[in-house]
């Protein structure tokens, strides 16, 4: 008899409410008409909306061990949770108006909200099966939204490549994850630390499983297919992609460090010092000469990459407090920033270059204010990025290194400013095209020109070539319709708001970094340093406290 | 028994390989696919070998769902590749350089 | 109502302005954008004014902090958001209001007729803003972030004129060398942090002597460190190179930043955080041989430019390192009287020669000026008063602000020994010098022979945004009163700090313990008549002997031509007395020499610093992208290769 | 159990030291290896999918001396039943595609090192897993938890429906994806084909200038990257020397 297992639904209640929408979605996108379309895009939001409640609501609410050990509900998994039901709202915003010409409405929703099952289910993962299920549920859901994108011929492309590059990690992870299960036995992420056969098969596994997430994070040496990707995908995807997966990747990256290999830390601090090096080398100095904003955003999140990387490799410190900001901060300057890419998309026909920015700081004669406001955000956004105080960027930036420096890593840090002064060259661009060119009609075509053909379909019998070659068109290769221009108000609004939020995050970081302490002690044990911090302050908090209660604190200066 | 369960975990290190290199060599799309088929299984030996060294079924049940995984990854790898087929005449990678720089 | 409260509001009126002209936008007229911003900073002087009153009234010991709220508490991080008013910040706060708030008045002139005058205005009204979160910051963090603050706000400003792509690589250039002094003085941060768990100024400077052995290496790393930042920020070798190109900003923008307020916020930093640059004298000692390299080369250097806002460029580099060796020895309060002195004559300078450009339509190259004298006779008195306070004649203010640095010197060197003697050598050369270039500049702009630009404009055919240059005489009347403050505050500014007379600078900065004199150095009895007779002696003697040169050289002919450029010199000399051919030989010749080398060598290593480093970083993204091929199998073999270095690394560390 | 199965066949693998068991694993191993590096290098995706089937085959027999049977009939049914009979059905659709052995020269470049990477991978796995001791190898099965009914169909199914309920639900979920991926991609690339088509028949002047110009400009890039990725001649390409790898 098969003892009746005990099922804890609710340590996975956002996953099975974005998995039952996914299906309702689904169904409810068979039909036909603009209705319909109405109809799944709110199913889709309301479904997204009711898991992030659900999140927020039992947040502080951790269950370890469920379904028998395979899932560890807890803040670091409600962190990645909320992060990836956010970005994915923000996703589904963002492509509301896409495909809408064939009458197929459901599958885009439907992928985004197993993606997003899959990625809660990834980031709560007990063991390195439901870790692994988990990845691949989300990867493979994002294969195929990045080869979705109907009106861009690039877009088959880069799933393609996603697809394999991503496979290959993946079977590098599994095998990973076999060779610890041959050394320790288990599959649990907490037993694997608590096996005391730790040898080269636990160390070699360690490595692998390492590399497969570094290669989800986008970290170099691993970041190949990023540029591609991020240019290859439709914007909506390209933003869900870059901050959702990302961050959950990175969340992941922090547990199984943290507590599956432990033990080996006196190695992977090492290595991901090393990684991070390299990510922000790569992603910095790719970025200087792009001209496609998206993907200098892709070159820009390698290296944001590397700068998380370097948070991690304080975790005993003040790492994972810093990182879990970071991501959070990171998630909302970079979907700012994919806001107006997508507006300019939208406004342009086509994919956006740096000199379209030209000028579009500025409030055209006689509009109001608020013709700039979208602008303005992307500016922001680009500033945060580039890690200028007083941005959320400066302070995230500031957070991850100083937990470097703490835990002797200062060359670390050092090389992470240096690298952030090579980045001021290619963010402040964005800056000087905003505020300091005019707009250059001649100049937006030339830098066009170098951009992926918008959906040229070659014939099977013909080459667009022979026709200009030999004058007459032998074979008729039609383009698919250009993107018809269009405004967007409701993502430059929700670009505002995002380079808003980066501003309140600024300002008003410590409940962010109190979640990031939570994440931590629920990662770590008791008398971790977050908690001996906490203690220190409440001593030192109420010298401050005595002190706010008069205007004038009086202090002595020697 | 005689063959040891090393034995079977160290061919799956070099099938592990050989997919490897197919992932890393060749051009075309579907032999791509295949390779990573091959590197997949030959994880799933090294589970089911490490199962049967520790007596215990995760190995295998890990196996098996990985069987279905792979087999998700490869329905939509092929997918990509037909869609690419009404696109263009060859399914040589080399031909996919739309997206570089 | 305390301190605290006006310290406050004189903080935040200029955001004010920023926040009014902004949001008004187009539907506030361009005098509306202009009033709103002058009158933010009328506000802003009168608080500082009423904060120094309120402090002297209240005759407080200790310095006030004043928190608006906890920004931040998390962890062991724990940063309010707070001011810190001592007499220190006062002091800066006064100058920067002060000198801002002329500044703000001369710029509705000159910028009268730009189309972009309105965001011209907010940008200024925005950088007061950050030079004053940078002055008034309570703790590290918020120095650091009116660090960054005012390095954007002056890359907004020195790029304004972004049509110019020279404007726009200059603003980029300052920019990117400032943020290497961000990452230094960031770096130091951290290291401060980490040492003592601290980051207010009061808790740091208490802590940290407890957790930072005097004199050790950790010590000098963090000192260095935040030396890193005030080098760059006070364009000091070998950071100095985006000061000259920054003079393609619009002239207010470099009296106000490139001379009176931004470039002096390192010697603000040395003075602000004295605490921690006490605990390592090897920094310290860092900081003065900095300082006397590189008064001496600007001095030289500024010598051989041709364009008259970089003679006056390099003669502020100059000028700081002056400040940067009374601070380097612990003379902070000398540091800081030449700091403030400085600012009016220098911001005088800057302005008279913006009223030059100004009206000879952008001319800078002083190859065609001459003979302006004739036409501008009272930018001509006010530029002469600001070049013999530069020089340090009596009673100018540099004359007491310079020589009381030139005294300290002296006097330290009684307690450090010869290293001291020898700076101040330097300091002396760099005196002679500064007479040099200053009044080479008088001469060869307002004396001799009217050149043909010149001759022009007196007859009112030089053109600038459509009508003639000298329609109103002169310039301006809003352009002309704020020099003429600023010419007033030249003469008598210094009269503060007569030594033995009034040393308001010494009592107000010491008195309350803010800024205070090394031990060491206090222990001297200084202000005995044989080292102030001595260094007053031999300022005055220098400035004298420079200004002599100057005109030996540049007064007495009359041809412009001839006057301009060195290698023409020895057919003038030919035609003088002997004692010319004596002067030629011994002094004009190497002089000539070392500034056209000093001057070629500078040009030469800034631009192939900077030139080559960026052009390095561009092949790197050549080669990044070329990787980027697009060819699936190279990705996968790159991706492969990660993999297996990955699993190496890994392997290695364990196994070693 | 393996000898369950085998004994049927007549041989009896289960006596202490048998020579059959060690040629049975060295045969289907080298089955295994030899399938695996002709899928790898095979010129006609045809051959490579049906040397694919010979490595899961030889991998089932592998597992079944594993003491796995279920597995084992697992990757027959789901692998060589249906994923390579996916492959083939997809390979006769499209028709003859055999990669064309020119390469690319920077590729060319990179193939030498990617061998190198690829033996060095192996070897290292291979020299990790034969350096390492397993002291806890669970000899006699019987000893286990599971008993004489380790590998079984009932056993494995307890353990998917206990410990492993979660990730077997979620799978379903992944089939899932991967179905709507399949039919959408499908769809995908049939309506851009057809859109092509439709277009192909109701040109209008304009939409031929608008050909015309992205023709160009691809025949521009084309030429700008032509020193790095020549797109052009294939005439050319096909002149190059054969893969090594094969």
């Amino acid at each position: 008899m098969i003892p009746k297992p005990e099922l804890q639904w609710l340590a996975i209640g956002p996953e099975l409410i974005t998995a039952v929408g996914a299906m309702l979605v689904l169904l409810i996108g068979l039909g036909k008409g603009a209705k319909v379309r109405g109809t799944v895009l709110v199913l889709s939001l309301l479904t997204l909306a009711i898991a992030l409640g659900f999140t927020i609501a039992r947040f502080h609410v951790t269950t370890y061990g469920a379904f028998n050990g395979q899932v560890d509900s807890d803040e670091l998994a409600n962190v990645g949770r909320i992060i990836a039901l956010s970005s994915a709202l923000i996703a589904v915003v963002f492509g509301a108006r896409g495909r809408s010409d064939d009458g197929r409405h459901g599958e885009f929703h439907a992928l985004v909200l197993s993606a997003v099952c899959g990625m809660g289910l990834f980031v709560a993962a007990g063991s390195f099966v439901s870790l692994f299920v988990g990845l691949e549920l989300f990867s493979i859901a994002l294969y195929v939204l990045c080869a979705l994108d109907a009106e861009r011929a690039a877009s088959l492309e880069s799933g393609l490549k996603y697809l394999i590059l991503g496979g290959l990690s993946s079977a590098i992870l599994l095998y990973g994850t076999a060779l610890v299960y041959g050394a320790t036995g288990t599959f649990d992420i907490a037993g694997v630390a608590e096996a005391s056969h730790r040898g080269v098969l636990v160390w070699t596994g360690a490595a692998m499983v390492l590399g497969g997430l570094a290669f989800k994070v986008s970290a170099a040496p691993m970041h190949w297919w990023t540029p591609d990707v991020y240019e290859g995908a439709g914007t909506p995807v390209t933003a869900f992609m870059s901050t959702a997966t990302k961050s959950v990747a990175f969340l992941v990256l922090a547990r199984v460090l943290t507590t599956s290999f432990a033990p080996e830390s006196d190695a992977w601090v090492p290595v991901v010092a090393g990684i991070a090096v390299t990510s922000i080398v790569v992603g910095n100095v790719g970025a200087l000469i792009q001209t496609h904003l998206k993907r200098l955003l892709g070159y820009s999140s390698i290296a944001q990459a590397g700068y998380l990387l370097v948070g991690l490799v304080g975790w005993e410190g003040s790492g994972i407090p810093a990182l879990v900001y970071a991501l959070i901060v990171y998630s909302a300057m970079t979907l700012g920033a994919f806001a107006y890419v997508l507006v300019l998309e939208r406004d342009l026909g086509r994919d956006a270059t740096l000199a379209d920015l030209a000028g579009r700081g500025w409030i055209p004669e006689g509009r109001s204010v608020l013709v700039a406001l979208p602008a303005f955000g992307m500016a922001l956004c680009a500033l945060s990025l580039a890690g200028i105080p007083p941005t959320a960027g400066f302070f995230s930036k500031f957070a991850l290194f100083g937990a470097a420096v703490d835990h002797g890593y200062a060359w670390l840090a050092f090389v992470a400013v240096l690298g952030s002064v090579v980045s001021l060259a290619y963010y402040l661009r964005i800056l000087v095209e905003l505020y300091m060119h005019q707009p250059d009609e001649a100049r937006a075509e030339a830098f066009a020109a170098s951009l992926p053909a918008p959906s040229v379909a070659i014939d099977e019998s013909g080459d667009p070539r022979d026709e200009v070659m030999t004058g007459e068109p032998s074979h008729p290769v039609p383009a698919t319709p250009v993107r018809t221009p269009g405004r967007a108000p409701v993502i430059a609004l929700v670009g505002v708001l995002l380079a808003a939020a980066t501003l309140v995050l600024a300002f008003v970081p410590e409940p962010v970094l109190d979640l990031g302490c939570d994440a931590k002690m629920a990662l770590l044990d008791v008398g971790s340093s977050c908690t001996d911090h906490q203690a220190a302050e409440e001593t030192g908090g109420s010298s401050t406290d005595a002190a706010a209660a008069s205007p004038e604190d009086v202090a002595p200066v020697e | 028994m005689t063959v040891s369960p090393e034995w079977f975990v160290a061919l799956s290190g070099v099938l592990f390989a050989i997919g490897a290199a197919g992932v890393l060599l060749r051009r075309n799309a579907l032999v791509v696919l295949l390779s990573i088929e091959i590197m997949l299984n030959a994880a799933n030996l090294a589970l089911v070998g490490f199962s049967r060294v520790h007596g215990a079924h995760d190995g295998q049940v890990f196996a098996i769902m990985v069987m279905a995984i792979a087999a998700s990854e490869v329905v939509v790898g092929l997918g990509i590749v037909v869609a690419l087929s009404h696109l263009r005449r060859e399914l040589d990678t080399d031909d996919m350089t739309e997206l570089h720089g | 109502m305390g301190i605290a409260f006006h310290a406050w509001l004189a903080y935040l009126a200029p955001l004010a302005g920023v926040l009014v002209i902004l949001l008004g936008g187009s539907r506030l007229p361009v005098r509306a954008a202009g009033f709103v911003s002058v009158f933010a900073m009328v506000v802003s002087f009168a608080c500082a004014a009423l904060t120094l009153l309120k402090w002297n009234a209240d005759d407080r010991e200790h310095a006030v902090v004043s928190k608006a709220f906890t920004w931040l508490s998390s962890g062991r991080f724990h940063v309010d958001f707070d001011i810190y008013v001592d007499p220190l910040s006062i002091w800066m706060l006064l100058v920067v209001t002060g000198v801002g708030l002329l500044i703000h008045i001369y710029s509705l002139g000159y910028m009268a007729g730009d189309p972009q005058k309105r965001r011209f205005m907010a940008y200024l009204n925005l950088f007061v803003f950050s030079m004053l979160t940078l002055v008034l910051a309570g703790n590290l963090v918020f120095l650091l972030i009116g660090w960054g603050l005012v390095g954007m706000a002056s890359y907004l400003l020195i790029g304004f004129w972004h049509d110019r792509p020279t404007a726009a690589a200059a603003a980029k250039k300052a920019f990117i060398v400032n943020a290497i002094g961000d990452v230094s003085i960031m770096l130091g941060l951290f290291l401060v942090f980490r040492e003592s768990g601290e980051l207010g100024f009061t808790r740091v400077f208490a802590e940290l002597p407890n957790h930072v052995a005097n004199n050790s290496g950790m010590a000098f790393g963090i000192c260095a460190l935040l030396l890193g930042g005030a080098l760059a920020k006070s364009a000091q070798l070998p950071l100095h190179t985006w000061l000259p190109d920054a003079m393609e900003g619009p002239t207010p923008v470099s009296a106000l930043i490139h001379a009176a307020t931004m470039v002096t916020a390192g010697v603000y930093a040395i003075a602000r955080l004295h605490p921690i640059f006490d605990l390592s004298i090897h920094a310290q000692e860092l900081i003065v041989v900095i300082g006397g390299l590189t008064l001496l080369m600007a001095g030289f250097t500024a010598l051989a430019q041709t364009d008259i806002k970089r003679v006056i460029a390099y003669s502020t580099m100059s000028q700081i390192g002056y400040m940067f060796v009374a601070a380097g020895i612990g003379a902070y309060q000398a540091a800081m009287f030449h700091l403030m002195t400085h600012a009016f004559f220098k911001a005088l300078l800057f302005l008279g020669a913006g009223m030059v450009i100004h009206a000879l339509a952008d001319e800078q190259d002083i190859r065609r000026m001459g003979g302006l004298k004739k036409y501008m006779p009272k930018t001509y008195l006010l530029f002469l008063a600001g070049s013999l306070a530069l020089a340090g004649v009596i009673p100018f203010a540099g004359f007491f602000s310079k020589d009381e640095i030139l005294g300290f010197l002296l006097a330290s060197g009684d307690v450090y020994g010869g290293w001291s003697y020898a700076v101040y050598g330097l300091a002396v050369a760099g005196a002679i010098l500064t007479g040099l270039y200053g009044f080479r500049l008088v001469f060869l702009v307002f004396h001799g022979q009217p050149s043909e630009l010149v001759e022009q404009y007196g007859r009112g055919q030089v053109m600038h945004h459509g009508h003639a240059t000298n329609e109103h005489g002169e310039a301006p009347k809003s352009m002309f009163w704020p020099v003429a403050v600023l010419g007033l505050l030249t003469l008598v500014g210094g009269l503060i700090g007569i030594p033995g007379v009034t040393n308001i600078p010494g009592d107000f900065l010491h008195g309350a313990h803010a800024a205070p004199t090394r031990e060491a150095l206090e222990a001297v009895e200084f202000s005995t008549a044989k080292n102030w007779l001595l260094a007053l002696t031999v300022g005055l003697g220098a400035a004298f002997l420079g200004i002599l040169g100057a005109w030996l050289i540049w007064g007495r002919t009359t041809t412009s031509s001839m006057r301009t450029r060195f290698p023409r010199l020895e057919r003038v000399f030919q035609r003088a007395f002997g004692w010319d051919a004596f002067y030629d030989a011994t002094v004009a010749r190497p002089v000539q020499g070392i500034a056209s080398t000093t001057a070629t060598l500078d040009t030469a290593a800034t631009a192939a610093t900077f030139d080559e480093v960026e052009v390095a970083f561009r092949d790197g993204s050549r080669i990044v992208g070329a990787a980027q091929s697009g060819l699936l199998r190279v990705y996968a073999f790159g991706t492969g290769v990660a993999f297996v270095a990955v699993v190496v690394a890994f392997l290695w560390v364990k196994g070693s | 159990m393996t000898s369950a199965f085998l004994v049927a066949g007549g041989i009896n693998f289960d006596v202490p030291g048998s020579i059959f068991e060690v040629a049975l694993f060295a045969l289907f191993a080298l089955a295994a290896v030899i399938g695996a590096i002709v899928v790898v290098s095979a010129s006609d995706p045809f051959v490579s999918a049906l040397s694919l089937l010979l490595n899961f085959v030889s991998l089932g027999v592998l597992y079944l001396m594993l003491d796995q049977p279920f597995v084992a009939l697992a990757q027959v049914l789901v692998y060589a039943g249906a994923v390579v009979v996916l492959f083939l059905f997809v390979i006769a659709y499209l028709g003859d595609r055999r990669e064309v052995f020119s390469d690319r020269r920077r590729a060319k470049l990179v193939w030498p090192f990617a061998l190198l990477t690829v033996l060095g991978l192996g070897g290292i796995l291979v020299g990790v897993i034969i350096g390492s001791d397993f002291p806890d190898t669970v000899s006699k099965l019987a000893d286990t938890a599971a008993g004489h009914d380790f590998g079984t169909p009932s056993a494995i199914g307890e353990t998917f429906l206990t410990d492993y309920l979660l990730e077997f639900e979620v799978t379903s979920l992944v089939l899932l994806v991967a179905a709507i991926g399949g039919i959408v991609l499908g769809l995908t690339g049939r309506a851009r084909h057809d859109r092509m088509r439709k277009l192909m028949q109701t040109r209008s002047a304009d939409q031929q200038k608008a050909v015309h110009a992205s023709a160009e400009a691809e025949l521009r890039r084309t030429r700008r990257t032509a020193p790095t990725a020549p797109r052009t001649d294939t005439a050319a390409d096909a002149d190059g020397g054969k893969e090594p790898a094969s």
